[in-house]
């Protein structure tokens, strides 16, 4: 059974639909990560999962219970917002100590689960203060306190990590998937930080306009994107995604790729269907191909570009040389000090990894 | 204290209070009188009341020359709330005793025949088709003039017997250092004035013409623009000061030596006999000058609402046999400064000017020389003496011409109609 | 949705709407309702009492025909203007002086507050006095030796409304100096180093810097600077009680005498209902701009 | 906190010369604000010191024209006979009793329309629902309404109620038209705190109510002092309804005060005028004087993000 499962859930602000009949299942155990822009709809959808706004259309279940008209309190869930959320006039205690004395729960135990949860946080000595007090990294801490010490079916994190600093920020990933990993809890966690998304999901749905674009595990969201908008919102630096002419050799699929001051190139080897192939014989399709794809050619090399190479720009472990092709600037990741600027080079493609685009629709051609 | 927590308990239950239905021997007066001669006077009606077996209990609203508390009268009324017995000056009970909301006295005025005992003017503000609402306690004269003796002593200034003598001498006053006229720029307080003038210079029958029947030719006379003119010569006869200056402080000014004289109702005489002085060797007291002699009177009656309560029924009728009481009236008005309603008192414990005044009272009545004062209520309804007021303050403040003022007058009282 | 909710989620629902309920309701009436029955008094003949018949647009033709009318009319708009002006820029000045670092603050903030404690039902007699050419300022100044100073405003018909206007800032600009103060305290001190950094002047940094940063304070000064201009009433009563000659007349004055004194209820209920139409021209614009805002914020 | 701007000026120039001079301008500069704010302070206490002066004088010295001078001698009897000995109407016992209404009037108005206030605001920011806007739009403008216009209706409401004339009613009166600004306060204050303080709490189990008591409240005591005084001002100043909706001995102080003050014909007794008025401000000035420091930090409170 699933822990969540979203099925055809919508959201209409008056006429305005701001979520159209998503469905989203998720096993116990997962971390799901919401991934999109602002005005996506991840937040919203988020909040219809913890009842704090209602669902116009479909359904949510929470352990196979429909959870539509039940209230926040009723869903067995706990939150982390963005800004901590946490009450400003209680102790850290109290805020974390606050649901359970709703729910009636006796001191006793308010006070063991308090000093799990701190213990757990390493923040016992925070226990007294007021949020005032607290850094943001020590807010993030107690807000999280506050979830844990629930022992819920299912966590929810909305941008938890956005109002941190780079370095803390980095940390506090470390730290969340660590308690992933130690409670085997199920997690739906909103963000628009892509590498948020890669590092802690096990699975991630990639939103735009109200609509899931993608649902799968990250790797496969890597590196097959459902469409041009999941393969530019993925990844950084992001897929290059390069108009070229599909051609069918051998029934074989070619990409032939314009580069200024060089022949047509053709790629072969492309990851296709043979249906595919000869549907888009002759067509106009795009190639998506990620940066880490291009490598320096050597002998062996079987698919080779020759390109002008217009701008280098180091990045320590390796180095990005931007180049023209197909009438777009194209990204190659490669070894530092491999090239240089405005000299020519060969560089050598991967193909078996790169995915085509219907160059209308926008969406990948298997 | 239990008083304190039965308030705090009604607030607590958002009841109104108990003690409010509980007045059965109580009776309620709305009034205007806070100052200390006038309340010292009202004392006399309210001591008589308790030998009657009522008590009194106050509601004083002062200020705004009564507009104050002619809107807690409204708002009572609207709340179906009124007071057992309201103090009226001239057309104010009129307009209640139009609207039916006040009980009548007919049968007390016909008992004790008290229509014999008062000035035949003054019923046309007791009485609405037929039926007397309100009895009368006292009788001010509008028309005064306040002077110091000693002042006018050392300026070498008679009485004088026409306006003109009066604003001529100013000159005199001015020469010895003194404020000629105490006044005020509040503009009831320069009606006195002007109404003063309007009859004294023109006649009793064109003050009847113009300042209670409104004829319109009377009101765009000649005469009119005259009246204007003089009271534009006053102007300049003031001090400084005279602004927003009370009635009360222009008397004081006068009293000290510090002004020559004041025109004003017999209410200023309370300031002078408050400080000692006597009318005649230290202050006087003369009617505005005037060669057709006159009286303009201002009185105070209360009246009852029509309440359905037995007990304050009998109330409101101790209230108007203690008003009528001749003893009543006679001490009343020794502390209040004005003469008493009823023309049967005897005046020998009265002062000069309180002797003055009823005795011109009785020739003008016999000469039909006898009409209420415009500033104060007694000649038209309120929103005609209203347009009075307003153009009479504004003319004397301002450099308007006579006769800008008399077409702002008429148009102002057509306006009203 | 048709499926059944649980009995405590349809109370959550409707538990908000019920406890605004009786505001609105109230306010309904109380403002709204009592509205319209003042228009309707309007249309009437009514006098002492109110009557419910129907004499057209005559009270308000009345109304416009009255000389005194037209001066409150335009008084409310000499002394709106002249005291939002005053009001809000003296208060600045005083909370821009305050913020800096004054040894005596609570002193001085307690002396520019307090008058706002006060009623004009107090205050009105001493303000007479001292704008009194005879008694005041100008009698202090000419005994001190400066016998031509003339200051006598409040007895002049074209000017004593600024007399009426000085009052009101006397008792108005400590609150708009304690909103402005609040205001300052809240912005960001680096932003006042940044510029100082940069060779700006202090004067000059709260000109083009400061200032500006405090919209939301302005905003929350003219409203309730507005509601205080608007119910003058006391204000003049107790200091020049319409006078001279009523040349301070105030539209509030004058529904109040027409009303209560001169038995022109109908002209009164005309008169509000005037005001009223004002204050709406100038709050509803207002009230929707706000509103829209916190809808567009959400 | 503020800046102290001229002395960074000093300590960010390097030039010694320039520093000399700029020292000498901070001194200038120091020497006119102090003089400005000395000046306005002492314009603003002019008619305080009016007030306490006449207050304590012999009415024969007023009378002679001494009205903004030093008193010659000292008494404090007119301050006595303010509030014991006074006259309103024939009821001669001072202020006391009507300053006791005035309280007892005062304090549960200025309770009841800050709690409906508190829990409007709190409705309006965090409990939006269709037509919330609306509703406050409509409270707003009740701000704005001159009260004169409503005076008679009113009351013939307070007589059907069975409240006219009492202090019961008179609390209603001002709790009424006290809500429209008390609401516009907390709306405001409201506002700036997150959303997702309430959703937090939802979640943690909190209802409606609950959310109100435990979060907001405790969050809003600022705003709820800035409220407490103001609405304590106005209704404790205000003379318009006390005037209209109560009568006699249930009259609040501005109405006694007002009968003392303004004596229609009659000598005027200003030491008492100026006494009682003092008397009658004593509390306002109290509330002003006692909580005007965490008036100004409500302020604050309320224009900064929390």
């Amino acid at each position: 059974m699933s822990t969540l499962e979203i099925d055809r859930a919508r959201k209409l602000y008056g006429e305005l639909e701001v979520l159209k009949e998503v469905s989203i299942s998720i096993g116990t155990g997962d971390f799901l990560v919401l991934l999109g822009p602002s005005g996506c709809g991840k937040s919203t959808l988020l909040n219809m999962i913890a009842g704090l706004e209602e669902i116009s259309g479909g359904e949510i279940r929470i352990a196979g219970k429909v959870v539509n008209d039940l209230s926040p309190k009723d869903r067995d869930i706990a939150m982390v917002f963005q800004s901590y959320a946490l009450y400003p006039t209680m102790t850290v205690r109290q805020n974390i100590e606050f649901g359970m004395k709703i729910r009636g729960v006796p001191q006793a135990e308010r006070d063991k689960a308090v000093k799990t949860a701190a213990d757990l946080l390493q923040m016992t000595h925070l226990l007294n203060r007021k949020p005032s007090q607290l850094s943001g990294g020590q807010r993030q801490r107690v807000a999280m306190g506050r979830a844990i010490v629930r022992q819920p079916k299912l966590f929810l994190f909305d941008e938890p990590l956005s109002n941190l600093d780079a370095k803390l920020r980095v940390d506090m990933r470390t730290e969340i998937k660590r308690l992933h990993a130690r409670l085997g809890t199920t997690i739906v966690y909103v963000t628009h930080d892509q590498i948020e998304a890669m590092t802690l999901a096990t699975r991630v749905a990639v939103m735009k306009d109200g609509v899931v674009q993608h649902l799968d595990d990250p790797q496969s969201v890597y590196d097959r994107p459902a469409n041009v908008y999941v393969a530019k919102f993925v990844g950084s630096p992001s897929m290059n995604i390069i108009p070229a002419k599909l051609e069918v050799k051998e029934g074989r699929a070619v990409a032939v790729i314009d580069i200024p001051g060089a022949a047509p190139t053709e790629l072969a080897g492309i990851p296709v269907s043979s249906q595919a192939a000869a549907k888009y014989a002759g067509r106009r399709v795009l190639v998506g191909i990620r940066p880490e794809l291009f490598s320096l050619a050597g002998a062996q090399s079987a698919q080779k570009l020759s390109v002008n190479i217009d701008v280098v720009e180091p990045t320590g472990p390796d180095t990005l040389a931007l180049f023209q092709a197909g009438g777009v600037e194209v990204t190659a990741r490669v070894p530092p000090r491999a090239v240089a600027a405005r000299t020519p080079a060969t560089l050598a493609v991967d193909t078996a990894k790169i995915v085509l685009f219907d160059a209308e629709t926008e969406q990948r051609i298997d | 204290m239990t008083n304190l927590k039965r308030m705090l308990l009604a607030a607590a239950l958002g009841l109104p209070f108990a003690g409010q239905a509980m007045a059965q021997t109580k009776i309620e007066g709305l009034h205007v009188w806070t100052s200390a001669s006038e309340v010292g006077a009202l004392k006399v009606i309210t001591d008589k009341l308790k030998t009657m077996g009522f008590e009194w209990q106050d509601s004083a609203v002062g200020g705004a020359n009564g507009a104050n508390a002619q809107q807690a009268l409204r708002t009572r009324v609207a709340a179906g709330n009124p007071p057992a017995v309201m103090q009226f000056l001239g057309f104010e009970g009129l307009g209640w005793a139009k609207e039916g909301v006040l009980r009548s006295l007919n049968d007390l005025y016909a008992k004790n025949s008290w229509k014999a005992a008062l000035p035949p003017v003054m019923l046309q503000f007791l009485e609405q088709d037929d039926s007397f609402f309100s009895t009368p306690i006292n009788m001010h004269r509008q028309n005064w003039v306040w002077a110091n003796k000693a002042v006018f002593d050392k300026a070498g200034i008679a009485i004088p017997t026409s306006w003109d003598e009066l604003i001529a001498s100013a000159e005199k006053l001015k020469a010895i250092g003194v404020t000629p006229i105490a006044m005020s720029d509040e503009s009831w307080q320069i009606e006195e004035l002007f109404e003063s003038m309007l009859i004294d210079v023109n006649g009793p029958d064109f003050y009847k013409k113009a300042a209670i029947d409104l004829d319109e030719t009377a009101l765009s006379s000649p005469e009119m623009i005259k009246t204007f003119e003089l009271l534009g010569k006053v102007r300049g006869l003031h001090d400084a000061g005279f602004t927003g200056r009370d009635w009360a402080a222009a008397t004081n000014l006068v009293a000290n030596g510090q002004a020559g004289m004041q025109i004003m109702g017999d209410w200023a005489k309370g300031e002078f006999l408050a400080k000692g002085m006597k009318p005649g060797v230290d202050f006087l007291c003369f009617p505005t000058p005037t060669a057709t002699p006159n009286y303009k009177f201002v009185f105070d009656t209360f009246g009852g609402f029509k309440i359905d309560n037995g007990d304050i029924a009998k109330g409101q009728d101790a209230v108007a046999e203690a008003i009528m009481d001749p003893e009543v009236q006679k001490k009343f008005n020794l502390i209040k400064g004005s003469i008493p309603a009823r023309l049967d008192v005897p005046m020998d414990d009265f002062d000069d000017c309180a002797k003055r005044s009823f005795s011109d009272r009785v020739a003008a009545i016999k000469d039909n020389a006898i009409y209420g004062s415009l500033t104060d209520g007694f000649a038209v309804e309120p929103r005609f003496s209203g347009v009075f007021q307003d153009v009479v303050g504004k003319f004397f403040v301002t450099d308007m011409s006579a006769e800008d003022a008399v077409k702002s007058l008429v148009d102002g009282i057509n306006n009203a109609r | 949705m048709s499926r059944p909710t649980p009995l405590s989620n349809r109370i959550e629902h409707w538990l908000p709407r019920l406890v605004l309920a009786p505001s609105l309701l109230v306010v309904l009436v109380a403002v709204y309702l009592f509205i319209c029955w003042t228009g309707w008094i309007s249309l009437s003949s009514s006098m002492i009492v109110p009557k419910y018949d129907f004499v057209g647009l005559n009270q308000y033709v009345r109304l416009w025909s009255t000389p005194r009318w037209h001066t409150a009319v335009f008084n409310l708009f000499v002394f709106s203007t002249l005291f939002l002006a005053l009001t809000t820029g003296l208060g600045l000045l005083m909370a821009i002086l305050l913020d800096q670092k004054i040894r005596v603050e609570g002193t001085l903030r307690a002396i520019f507050l307090y008058p706002m404690a006060l009623s004009f039902i107090v205050t009105g007699t001493a303000w007479k006095w001292i704008l009194n050419p005879a008694l005041g300022v100008q009698k202090v100044i000419n005994e001190l030796g400066w016998t031509s100073f003339v200051f006598d405003w409040i007895a002049q018909p074209t000017f004593a409304i600024y007399c009426v206007v000085i009052a009101a800032v006397w008792q108005s600009t400590g609150f708009a100096m304690a909103i402005f103060l609040a205001g300052l305290r809240g912005i960001d001190n680096s932003v006042i180093k940044a510029a100082q950094i940069e060779g700006a002047s202090l004067p000059r940094i709260y000109r083009t810097i400061v200032v500006p940063m405090l919209r939301p304070a302005f905003l929350s000064v003219i409203v309730l600077l507005s509601y205080i201009a608007i119910k003058s009433f006391d204000l003049i009563l107790a200091l020049t009680n319409t006078g001279p000659g009523s040349a301070t007349e105030m539209p509030s004055t004058f529904m109040y005498s027409a009303t209560f004194r001169r038995d022109q209820m109908g002209v009164g209920a005309a008169s509000a209902m005037m005001m009223l139409m004002t204050v709406a021209a100038i709050i509803v614009p207002y009230l929707y701009s706000e509103l829209k805002e916190s809808r567009d914020g959400h | 906190m503020a800046t102290n701007a001229a002395s960074l000026a000093t300590s960010s120039t390097p030039l010694a010369t320039n520093a000399r001079s700029f020292r000498r301008q901070h001194r200038i500069g120091r020497a006119v604000i102090y003089g400005s704010l000395f000046f306005m302070a002492a314009f603003y206490l002019m008619p305080l010191w009016v007030m306490i002066t006449t207050s304590v004088k012999h009415l024969d010295e007023i009378y002679a024209g001494s009205f903004i001078g030093l008193p010659q001698q000292i008494s404090f009897d007119a301050w006595r006979t303010a509030w014991s000995e006074a006259c309103n109407g024939t009821a001669c016992k001072g202020l006391k009793p009507y300053f006791i209404n005035s309280l007892l009037l005062t304090i549960p108005a200025v309770i009841m329309s800050t709690g409906i206030g508190a829990i409007n605001g709190y409705v309006i920011t965090k409990w939006r629902f269709p037509g919330s806007n609306v509703i406050f739009g409509l409270l707003l403008f009740g701000c704005f309404l001159p009260f004169q216009a409503v005076i008679l209706p009113m009351a013939q409401t307070l007589g059907i109620l069975g409240l006219a004339g009492s202090l019961p009613g008179l609390v209603l009166v001002h709790t009424v038209y006290g809500i429209a600004f008390t609401t516009l306060f907390f709306r405001n204050y409201f506002v700036s705190i997150p959303d997702e303080l309430v959703r937090a709490a939802k979640i943690d189990g909190a209802g409606f109510i609950r959310i109100f008591v435990s979060i907001m409240l405790p969050a809003a005591l600022p705003i709820i002092v800035v409220s407490c005084i103001w609405q304590f001002t106005q209704i404790w100043n205000d003379y318009l309804f006390g005037a209209s909706f109560t009568a006699g001995e249930n009259a609040p102080i501005t109405v006694a005060l007002n009968n003392i003050v303004n004596v229609s014909m009659g000598r005027k007794e200003y030491n008492v005028d100026m006494a009682a008025a003092m008397i009658a401000a004593l509390p306002t000035l109290f509330v002003y004087v006692v909580a005007g420091r965490y008036f100004v930090r409500g302020l604050t409170a309320g224009a900064v993000k929390g």
